[in-house]
C-alpha cells in the first residue's frame, strides 16, 4: 500500500486512489483511428519509471500523474492534470 | 466506551458548486458578495446562512441559502442539488478522532486536522466526506446508500475503541 | 494460582507464565509431534520461533489451531490440547513414518505414486491426512476483529533496552511515536540477562514516553513492513482461545511511519546433532528465561553446548537456581570459561543425545577428538544468533554479512528504516561446522528436514537456495525458518565450496510471524468487504416482503409475492398489471448525471455515441455509449432540462464505471470544456409508473397533461418537486418521476395510492425483465456483454455520423466487421420453454453459434421467447435452431426472429 | 537419466538415497542452438520438452535469468481447469487439462495432479444463471461441467456458509470435477528433467540482454554468458514479456501487475476441492500440505515489485472468509506474489511477432499455470513449423489492433477493470 502526495491534498493513503493508465496510454479524442488504436493496444510497461494517471476517486477526485518507479515503487514526480482551478 | 456519540442530523439542502473558468473573478465577486472568501481545499468557511466546504479542486459543497450564487457564477460555473445523496452524521466528544481510524486510513488524529478543516477519504470501503465543526464535533457527509453500514460500522467500532 | 488444562488434564500456572513455562512448571516434556515423522517433540524455545511446541488452544469457533505454547500467556481456564498425534500424544500411531524415514527423503513424492490422476488422488487421500498440523474449528468465530490506521513520525519496534531508549528520546523530541512489543511486558530481556538497568528504569521510561504523548501497544507484532513505511501491526486484545472484552480478539493496526526505528533483536540457533529434536534439547536463553523469569528450571542436570560466551550465563542461572551444570562443551578452542567454576571443555560440539520414553537420559559429544557422554535431563544450545532481519529485508534491504558473528546484519534499506541494538550488533560467535551423522540431525525440526536431506537435494540438482528449500521443504514451516535457515546455508555453502553470503538468500516475506486470517478480514469477514447499498425507499420495500436481488451491491425488490404466489406467478402478475392497466416501481438505483454548462451539449456528444446536440430542451431520448476499443458498455437516455442543462441516466451495474470515464473525459481528455458533469444516482430516488392507463394515472397525479414520449416536465407531487421523464422501459407508455431521494416517501406514498386507485400494481425487476425481453429492450451485463459493437446490436443507424465520440476509432477495426460475428437476435420456441444461458446449435453435437442472453414469456398471449446472440444473426431470420441446456437437461426448438415481440410500431407510446 | 519409481526409493533406503542423478545438468551454453526460448518457467521448459519429444529437434537451449521455475510457476495457486466460456479459451485450456491426466506418468515425475473438482459457487439466480451458460458452452464443445444443487455443493464443502442470511448466499455452483490442483514447482521439475534427458540445454544464471539483429530478423540473443546464435527464438517469460520484448524494440498489449496470494499454517484436511465464485474474487484449495492456498485480484495497477500489499490481500481474505467462517482462526504464514503480464482481453498470446524468427508466448493474466502443457505443445508447434497450431492460431498478437479480442469477461482493454 504507497502514499502518494495528491497535488491538492498532500500526502494519502493509495486505498483512496484508483490507477486509470499510463501516460502513453492516452487515447486523444482526435487521434487517427490506426494511432488511437495502437496507442490503446500498446504500452512501454517499463521496469523501471513511468507515467501514471491515478485518480484520487476517494478523496478530491481529481487527476493526477504519477511518476513511479515499478520495481521500487519509488515516486519521483506527481503533477496535477485537469481544469485549471483556484488555488 | 469511549467519549464519542454518534448522531445523524436532518436531511439539508446541499449543492455541489463547480467553477470551469475565470475562477479569480468568481472569487472575486463571490467574496464581495458573501463577505468571505471561497475556502482552499481541505478547509471550510462561511457563516450560519450559509457555509461552503471545498472537497474538490473545481468542486465546493455549499451548505445553506443559495439564492444569490447562480448570479455570482453566471456563465462561469454551475449549482447543482446534490443533498438527496448524503446523510450527515454528527461525531461528537473527544473519541471522534479515534473513530475515524478505526477502518481509516486518513490522519484524523493529526493535531493538523482541526477546526475548519476538511477531508475526503474511505472508511471501511465507503467514500465519507469530513468536516471538523470544533475540537469535539466532527460531521462526516455519508453516502446515502452506505449510510447505514457506516453507521452501524461507528456503533459498533465505539464500543471498544480504548481497547 | 491458574487453571488450565492439557489434554484434558487440569494443571496450575503462575500468573504471567506462557503456557510453555506453565508446561514445563508442571514437569510436562513432550508437547507435540512433528510434521512428517511424527516424532515427539517439546518445547526448544521461548518465544516466537518455537517450531515444537505447537497446540490448539481454545473451543469451539474460538480455537487456535497451531498456537506456539512461547507465545499465548496462560488465563484461567485455558483448554490446550495436542496435535497430530493419534491415538495420544505419548502413543502416535503415526510415529511409523519415522521408521519408513530411510524411505521418505526429501522429494520422494516426486519419484513414486505413478499412474493415473485418479490413482495419486488415492495416496494422496492418505498423505493429506498425515500431514497437516492442528484441526481447523468447524463453527463461525464468534469474536470481532478490529482494524486500525494510525500515523506517526518514528515507529519503535521492540521494546528491549534498545527500542525503549529510542522511543523515549523520539518522544521526548516532540515526535509522534508508537512502541511495539510483541512479549506483554517490556525489555524482557533484562529480565533474563541481569542488567544495570531494572525494573524502575523500565517503568520510569515507559511513563516518561506516555506522557510525552508515545503511544505504547504490547502483545504486538509488526508483522508485515510495506510499501512507503506502511508497517502492519497485530496485536492481541485477548489470548488465543480467550472471551475477549467487547469481543474484540485482535487489532490489524496500518501504521504510515515517517520512521522506523527496529529494535528486534535475534534468535538464538540451534545446533545440529543427532537426536538434536528430542523434548530436553533447549536453547540456551530459552533456559535462561525459563530459570529467571518464570522461575522454572526446566533440568536438573544440565549438558551446556555452545559456541559464544552468551551461554555461560544460562549456565550461573542454572547453577544459581539449584541445577548442577554436568559440562559446558565449548566449541571454541580457547578456554573461555577456564576461570567460571564450570565444567568447561574446550573443542567440544555435542554429537547426539538418547533418551527413553520422549526424555532426555545422557548427551555425547566429541572433546578435543574424542567421544564422551553425559548423563543428563537437558541439553541447552547456543549455537550463535541470528539478527530479526525480516522487516528490514521486507522494507526492501540488503544486508552484511558478520564473520565474527557468522551472521547476515542490515545494510541499506530504499526506505526509512534503521535497525539498532542486537539485530545490528550480533554477538560474536564460533563457527562450528557439524560433525554428527546427518541423518538424524535436524534444522527445520517442524518439517523433519535433516542435514542429510539438504545433501541429497544437492546431489540431485537442487542447488539454489530456492530450489533447495522447495525441493526439502526447509523453513516452510509455521516458523518459516526462523531457526533452520542458517543451518541450511551454511550446509549449503559447504557443499558449493564457497562462503556463506555466496550461497544465497530465500526472500523475507510477509508476515514475519503468522497473523490470524480473521484480524486479515477485519469487519469484512462479515459481509466480504461489499456492504449493501440501501435504498432511498427501503423501508417502504420492506414493509411489503418483497423477494429481494442482487444488482452489483444493491438489493432491489424482484417481485411482491401476494398470498401464496410463487416467484414466478407474482413476477407474472405484475407483468401483465403494466401490460393491462398500471405498474410501478423502484427505479432509483440507475445511474444518473446532471451535466450542466454552455458546453454541456458538446460533452455529451464526446461520451454518447449518439446526437444530442439536436435535442430541444424539454427532450430526451435513449443512447448508447462506446469504449474506447469500439464496443458498446452502457446504454440510457439523455435529457436536455434547461438550455444547458441535460440529465443523462445509464445503467445500474456500470454506474461507477459510468462515473469514471465521464470524470476521465471531462477532466482528462477535455479540461477546457465550461461543463460540470455532477453525479447524481443517489440524489434523487426514481419512481416508474408504466402501462396504458400510466398517462392517467400521472395527470391525476401532478394534475396536468402528462409529457408526450420522450419529453420532460418538471412538476409537484404531494408538495415536493420533481422531474417527470416520459420514458419507456417496458414498452407501455410509461413515466419515471425523479425526486430527491430524502422526500422520496411522501412522493412514492401518493404515487402507490394512485396506482392502487386504478387497480394497478406494483412490480419488481423479474417483471421489468419480462417487460424489456418482449419489447427487446437491451440490458447491460445481458446483451450488452462487452463484446458487441453498435452494428452485432443493430444500434448502428443510430451512431453520430460526425463522430467525434469516444469509441470512433476502435470502431474502425477490420475484424469487427468480417462475417462470423455474433449479432442480436430474437428466438421464439416451436417446442419447448427457451432456457436462459442456453447454447445455439444447429444440431447435437454441434459446436454452439451463439446463446440465449435472456428468456421470457410473452406477457399476454404466453408462448416462450428470448433474446440472444447469433452467429450472423441479421441473415438467419427463420431458421430452426435448438437452444440446449445440457447442464441443467433442457432444450427447445426455436425460430430465430428479429429482436422485438411487442408493438414494433411502437403504437403504445402515442396518445 | 534415471527412472524414478518406487523402488528407487527403496533401493535408496538401503543406500542412503545416494543413488540418484542430478534431475538435469548445468551445462555450458554452446554458441549456436536451432531454437532459443528464453525463460525457464514452466511454459518455456514445457516448450523445450515438445519440440525435442513431438518435433525430434535436438539443438535446443532454455535460458533462465535466474533459477528454473522461479517466475509465475512457482508462484500460483496451482489450480488447473479449462471451464471457461469462450471457445478458443476452453479448446486451448481443455486441450492442457486432458495432458495434466497423465503428466506424471508422461514425465516420470510425480506432478501431484489432483483432480479434486474446481467449483464456482454462485449466489443468486443471476449467478446460476451465468453459470448454466459457462457449463453449457463447455458441455457443448465435449468439457466436462456440472450444475451443483445447494445440498451438492455442502456435501463437498460442509464447511462453506449455507445460511440464507449470508452476505453471499450459496444457492448453487458449477463443477468441473476434472479440475484441481498440481504441484507447480514438480511442473518445472518435470519437464527440466525430461528436457535435459532429450538433450536440451538448460542453462540458468544466463540473462537476455538483448537481440542479435541481421536486417529485420533475429539471429541470435545476447546474454550476461555471452552471445547465442539461434535459428528461431521464441519468448516465454510471462510478467516480463514487456520488457524481453522491449528488447526487441516491440510494444506489447501487456501491462505487468502484481497478482498476490498466501497460504496458512496446515490443518488437517478441510477444503476438498477447488473453491471459487461467480461473484466474488477468491480462490481456495488446501495443499497437500494442509495449508488453505489463497489467491484474489491482482493489485489493478502496474508493478514489477514482486511484492504484495496489504489492502489487496485483506480484501480476498475477507471474501473467502464470507464464504468460509470456519478459517478466521487459521493464521496466514506467508505471502508470496508473481508478476503477470496482463494482456488487454484477458487472453494470452501466443504466436509470430513482426519480427522475424522471433516468437511470443506471454499475456497468460492470471490463469498461466494451468495451461502449461497446452502452451508448450501450441509453442513448440509454432517454434518447430514457424506456423501457429489451431489451438493457438486465435491468440495471435495481431488481434488487438484488427478487433479480434477474445474478452472473456467482456470488460474491455484496460487490464485493471478486469
Amino acid at each position: 500500500m504507497m502514499q502518494f502526495t495528491c497535488p491538492h491534498c498532500g500526502p494519502r493513503d493509495q486505498a483512496e486512489f484508483i490507477y486509470e493508465r499510463t501516460v502513453d496510454a492516452v487515447v486523444s479524442l482526435d487521434a487517427a483511428p490506426e494511432d488511437a488504436m495502437k496507442t490503446l493496444f500498446t504500452r512501454n510497461n517499463p521496469r523501471g519509471v513511468d507515467e501514471e494517471i491515478w485518480r484520487h476517486t476517494y478523496g478530491c477526485r481529481a487527476w493526477m500523474v504519477i511518476a513511479r518507479n515499478r520495481v521500487t515503487n519509488e515516486i519521483s514526480a506527481t503533477r496535477a492534470v485537469g481544469p485549471e482551478a483556484l488555488p | 466506551m469511549t467519549d464519542v456519540t454518534i448522531t445523524v442530523l436532518p436531511a439539508a439542502p446541499l449543492h455541489a458548486l463547480e467553477i470551469w473558468s475565470n475562477a479569480a473573478p468568481v472569487a472575486k465577486r463571490f467574496k464581495e458578495a458573501a463577505g468571505f472568501a471561497l475556502p482552499a481545499i481541505g478547509c471550510s468557511d462561511g457563516n450560519d446562512a450559509l457555509c461552503l466546504i471545498r472537497y474538490e479542486p473545481t468542486v465546493w459543497l455549499v451548505e445553506g441559502d443559495v439564492s444569490a450564487l447562480p448570479g455570482i457564477l453566471a456563465d462561469d460555473g454551475a449549482l447543482t442539488a446534490i443533498g438527496g445523496s448524503v446523510v450527515r452524521v454528527q461525531l461528537s466528544g473527544k473519541g471522534w478522532r479515534t473513530l475515524l481510524m478505526e477502518g481509516g486510513v486518513f490522519d484524523a488524529e493529526s493535531p493538523n486536522f482541526a477546526s475548519g478543516c476538511s477531508a475526503v477519504t474511505i472508511i471501511d470501503h465507503v467514500n465519507v466526506r469530513l468536516h471538523v465543526v470544533d475540537d469535539d464535533i466532527c460531521h462526516a457527509y455519508v453516502p446515502l446508500s452506505y449510510s447505514e453500514a457506516m453507521i452501524h460500522f461507528w456503533k459498533t467500532a465505539a464500543l471498544s475503541l480504548t481497547l | 494460582m491458574i487453571n488450565f488444562s492439557f489434554d484434558g488434564k487440569t494443571y496450575q500456572a503462575e500468573k504471567g507464565d506462557t503456557l510453555a513455562a506453565a508446561l514445563l512448571r508442571n514437569g510436562i516434556g513432550l508437547v507435540g509431534r512433528s510434521f512428517k515423522y511424527h516424532r515427539p517433540r517439546g518445547i526448544m524455545t521461548a518465544g516466537v520461533e518455537e517450531p515444537n511446541a505447537l497446540v490448539t488452544i481454545g473451543d469451539g469457533g474460538r480455537s487456535e489451531p497451531n498456537t506456539r505454547a512461547t507465545d499465548v500467556f496462560v488465563y484461567e481456564g485455558l483448554v490446550a490440547k495436542s496435535q497430530n498425534r493419534w491415538p495420544n500424544l505419548s502413543f502416535d500411531i503415526g510415529s511409523v513414518f519415522g521408521l519408513a524415514a530411510p524411505v521418505l527423503s526429501a522429494g520422494f513424492y516426486y519419484k513414486t505414486f505413478f499412474g493415473s490422476a485418479k490413482r495419486w488422488m488415492i495416496y494422496e487421500y492418505f498423505i493429506r491426512k498425515a500431514a497437516g498440523l492442528g484441526n481447523a474449528p468447524t463453527k463461525a468465530d464468534p469474536d470481532h476483529f478490529s482494524q486500525r490506521g494510525a500515523f506517526c513520525d518514528v515507529l519503535v519496534v521492540g521494546a528491549g533496552p534498545a527500542g525503549l531508549s529510542a522511543a523515549l528520546e523520539a518522544a521526548e523530541a516532540g515526535k509522534r511515536v508508537i512502541l511495539v512489543e510483541q512479549d506483554n511486558i517490556l525489555c524482557a530481556s533484562l529480565i533474563r540477562d541481569g542488567h544495570d538497568r531494572d525494573g524502575a528504569w523500565v517503568e520510569a521510561t515507559q511513563t516518561r514516553i506516555r506522557a510525552a504523548g508515545g503511544r505504547i501497544l504490547t502483545r504486538t507484532t509488526a508483522s508485515g513492513y510495506w510499501e512507503h513505511d506502511l508497517v502492519t501491526l497485530t496485536q492481541r486484545i485477548a489470548e488465543p482461545g480467550q472471551i475477549p472484552p467487547h469481543g474484540v480478539a485482535q487489532r490489524l493496526w496500518h501504521v504510515r511511519a515517517g520512521q522506523v526505528i527496529l529494535a528486534t533483536g535475534s534468535i538464538e540457533r540451534p545446533m545440529a546433532f543427532a537426536h538434536n529434536d528430542r523434548p530436553g534439547v533447549m536453547l540456551s536463553q530459552a533456559v535462561r528465561t525459563y530459570v529467571r523469569r518464570f522461575g522454572v528450571v526446566p533440568g536438573k542436570r544440565v549438558v551446556i553446548a555452545t559456541n559464544n560466551d552468551d551461554a555461560y550465563k544460562t549456565a550461573y542461572a542454572l547453577k544459581a537456581a539449584g541445577a548442577e551444570v554436568v559440562a559446558v562443551l565449548d566449541a571454541r578452542p580457547a578456554p573461555a570459561g577456564a576461570d567460571s567454576g564450570l565444567p568447561v571443555y574446550n573443542n567440544a560440539v555435542p554429537l547426539s543425545t538418547n533418551g527413553a520414553r520422549h526424555c532426555l537420559k545422557s548427551v555425547t559429544a566429541r572433546v578435543n577428538g574424542l567421544t564422551q557422554s553425559w548423563d543428563a535431563d537437558l541439553i541447552a544450545v547456543s549455537g550463535g544468533f541470528t539478527p530479526v532481519v525480516h522487516l528490514h529485508m521486507q522494507a526492501g534491504g540488503t544486508l552484511d554479512w558478520n564473520d565474527t558473528a557468522q551472521a547476515f546484519v542490515p545494510a541499506a534499506s530504499r526506505q526509512n528504516v534503521t535497525t539498532i541494538g542486537g539485530a545490528a550488533n550480533p554477538e560474536p560467535v564460533f563457527n562450528v561446522v557439524p560433525v554428527s551423522t546427518p541423518k538424524k540431525s535436524f534444522i527445520d525440526f517442524q518439517n523433519d528436514v535433516t542435514l542429510s536431506d539438504v545433501d541429497l537435494a544437492w546431489a540431485e540438482g537442487y542447488r539454489s537456495v530456492e530450489h533447495l528449500k522447495r525441493y526439502t521443504t526447509l523453513g516452510m514451516a509455521t516458523d518459516q525458518g526462523k531457526l533452520s535457515n542458517m543451518a541450511a546455508l551454511g550446509r549449503l555453502a559447504e557443499k558449493q565450496g564457497v562462503a556463506i553470503p555466496e550461497a544465497g538468500l530465500t526472500t523475507f516475506r510477509p508476515p514475519y510471524t503468522p497473523v490470524t486470517m480473521g484480524l486479515l478480514a477485519g469487519a469484512g469477514a462479515k459481509d466480504a468487504g461489499a456492504h449493501v447499498r440501501r435504498l432511498a425507499l427501503y423501508d417502504v420495500h420492506a414493509a411489503k416482503n418483497p423477494i429481494w436481488q442482487p444488482l452489483g451491491y444493491w438489493f432491489r425488490p424482484r417481485t411482491y409475492p401476494m398470498g401464496s404466489e410463487t416467484l414466478a406467478q407474482a413476477a407474472m402478475r405484475e407483468a401483465k398489471a403494466v401490460r393491462s392497466n398500471v405498474g410501478m416501481t423502484d427505479v432509483s438505483t440507475l445511474a444518473k448525471f446532471e451535466v450542466s454548462g454552455p458546453d454541456a451539449a458538446a460533452f455529451l456528444e464526446i461520451i454518447c455515441a449518439t446526437t444530442v446536440g439536436k435535442l430541444a430542451v424539454g427532450r430526451g431520448r435513449y443512447t448508447f455509449m462506446l469504449r474506447e476499443d469500439g464496443f458498446v458498455f452502457d446504454d440510457g437516455t439523455v435529457w436536455r432540462l434547461d438550455e444547458n442543462r441535460y440529465l443523462l441516466t445509464s445503467s445500474t451495474g456500470g454506474a461507477d464505471r459510468m462515473a469514471t470515464h465521464i470524470s476521465y473525459v471531462r477532466q482528462y481528455l477535455c479540461p477546457h470544456l465550461r461543463v460540470s458533469a455532477i453525479n447524481v444516482q443517489e440524489h434523487y430516488a426514481g419512481i416508474a409508473v408504466a402501462g396504458p392507463q400510466a398517462k392517467a394515472t400521472l395527470a391525476a397525479l401532478i394534475g396536468e397533461e402528462p409529457p408526450r414520449h420522450m419529453s420532460t416536465v418538471p412538476a409537484m407531487i404531494a408538495g415536493v418537486p420533481v422531474i417527470v421523464l416520459a420514458a419507456s422501459y417496458s414498452g407501455e407508455r410509461a413515466f419515471e418521476i425523479y425526486v430527491e431521494a430524502s422526500h422520496a416517501g411522501p412522493v412514492w406514498a401518493v404515487c402507490e395510492a394512485a396506482v392502487a386507485k386504478q387497480g394497478g400494481a406494483l412490480y419488481g425487476l423479474e417483471a421489468m425483465e419480462f417487460l424489456r425481453i418482449e419489447k427487446g429492450h437491451l440490458v447491460v451485463g445481458g446483451e450488452v456483454d462487452g463484446r458487441m459493437t453498435p452494428h452485432d446490436l443493430a444500434l448502428d443507424k443510430m451512431l453520430n455520423k460526425a463522430g467525434g465520440y469516444v469509441g470512433a476509432s476502435g470502431l474502425s477495426r477490420p475484424a469487427l466487421f468480417e462475417t462470423g460475428r455474433r449479432q442480436l437476435v430474437g428466438l421464439e420456441a416451436i417446442e419447448g420453454n427457451i432456457p436462459e444461458g442456453a447454447m445455439l446449435v444447429t444440431g447435437e453435437g454441434a459446436s454452439p453459434q451463439g446463446h440465449v442472453s435472456a428468456a421470457a414469456f410473452r406477457i399476454l398471449e404466453g408462448g416462450s421467447i428470448a433474446l440472444g446472440q447469433l452467429t450472423d444473426g441479421f441473415a438467419r431470420h427463420g431458421e430452426e435452431l435448438i437452444a440446449t441446456s445440457p447442464t441443467r437437461g433442457q432444450m427447445a426448438r426455436v425460430r430465430v426472429v428479429a429482436p422485438h415481440f411487442y408493438d414494433t410500431a411502437g403504437e403504445r407510446y402515442r396518445d | 537419466m534415471s527412472q524414478y519409481s518406487a523402488f528407487g526409493l527403496l533401493r535408496g533406503a538401503l543406500n542412503g538415497q545416494k543413488h540418484w542423478q542430478p534431475a538435469w545438468r548445468d551445462p555450458e551454453p554452446k554458441s549456436h542452438y536451432d531454437i532459443i526460448i528464453i525463460g525457464g518457467g514452466g511454459h518455456g521448459l514445457a516448450t523445450a520438452y515438445y519440440l525435442a519429444k513431438v518435433h525430434g529437434l535436438k539443438n535446443i537451449a532454455v535460458l533462465e535469468k535466474g533459477w528454473i521455475g522461479g517466475g509465475n510457476t512457482g508462484r500460483n495457486t496451482t489450480i488447473v481447469r479449462s471451464n471457461y466460456r469462450l471457445k478458443p479459451l476452453h479448446d486451448l485450456f481443455e486441450f492442457g487439462l486432458k495432458m495434466w491426466e497423465h503428466l506424471s506418468d508422461e514425465l516420470n515425475y510425480n506432478v501431484m495432479f489432483s483432480p479434486r473438482g474446481a467449483m464456482f459457487l454462485g449466489h443468486s439466480d443471476a449467478d446460476m444463471t451465468k453459470l448454466a451458460e459457462r457449463g453449457d458452452a463447455m458441455r457443448c464443445d465435449g468439457i466436462d461441467a456440472d450444475l451443483m444443487t445447494r445440498d451438492e455443493v455442502q456435501k463437498l464443502e460442509p464447511l462453506l456458509d449455507m445460511s440464507r442470511s449470508a452476505r453471499f448466499p450459496i444457492e448453487g455452483g458449477l463443477i468441473q470435477r476434472r479440475g484441481g490442483t498440481a504441484r507447480h514447482d514438480a511442473v518445472a521439475w518435470g519437464y527440466a528433467r525430461g528436457a535435459d534427458s532429450l538433450g536440451v540445454d538448460i542453462i540458468q544464471k544466463c540473462e537476455v540482454t538483448g537481440f542479435v539483429r541481421d536486417g529485420d530478423a533475429v539471429v541470435g540473443v545476447e546474454t550476461t554468458r555471452g552471445r547465442i546464435n539461434a535459428g528461431r527464438v521464441g519468448i516465454c517469460v510471462a510478467g516480463h514479456s514487456g520488457h524481453v520484448a522491449g528488447l526487441a524494440g516491440l510494444k506489447l498489449p501487456v501491462e505487468s501487475q502484481t497478482l498476490q496470494a498466501m497460504v496458512t499454517e496446515g490443518v488437517k484436511p478441510m477444503i476438498n476441492s477447488v473453491i471459487m465464485s461467480q461473484s466474488l474474487h477468491c480462490y481456495i484449495s488446501q495443499s497437500d500440505k494442509g495449508g488453505i492456498v489463497f489467491g484474489g485480484d491482482p493489485d489493478n495497477w502496474p508493478s514489477y515489485a514482486q511484492r504484495g500489499n496489504p489492502m489487496v490481500m485483506e480484501r480476498a481474505v475477507a471474501q473467502g472468509l464470507a464464504l468460509v467462517p470456519a478459517l478466521s482462526r487459521l493464521r496466514m504464514v506467508r505471502t508470496w506474489s508473481g508478476v503477470t503480464d496482463m494482456s488487454f482481453d484477458g487472453a494470452p498470446i501466443i504466436g509470430e511477432t513482426p519480427v522475424k524468427n522471433l516468437f511470443l508466448n506471454g499475456g497468460w493474466c492470471y490463469g498461466g499455470f494451468k495451461a502449461t502443457p497446452a502452451s508448450g505443445w501450441t509453442y513448440a508447434h509454432t517454434l518447430a513449423t514457424g506456423k501457429p497450431h489451431a489451438l493457438n492460431a486465435p491468440f495471435a498478437l495481431d488481434r488487438f489492433e484488427r478487433g479480434a479480442t477474445i474478452d472473456e469477461t467482456g470488460s474491455g482493454p484496460m487490464p485493471n477493470s478486469r
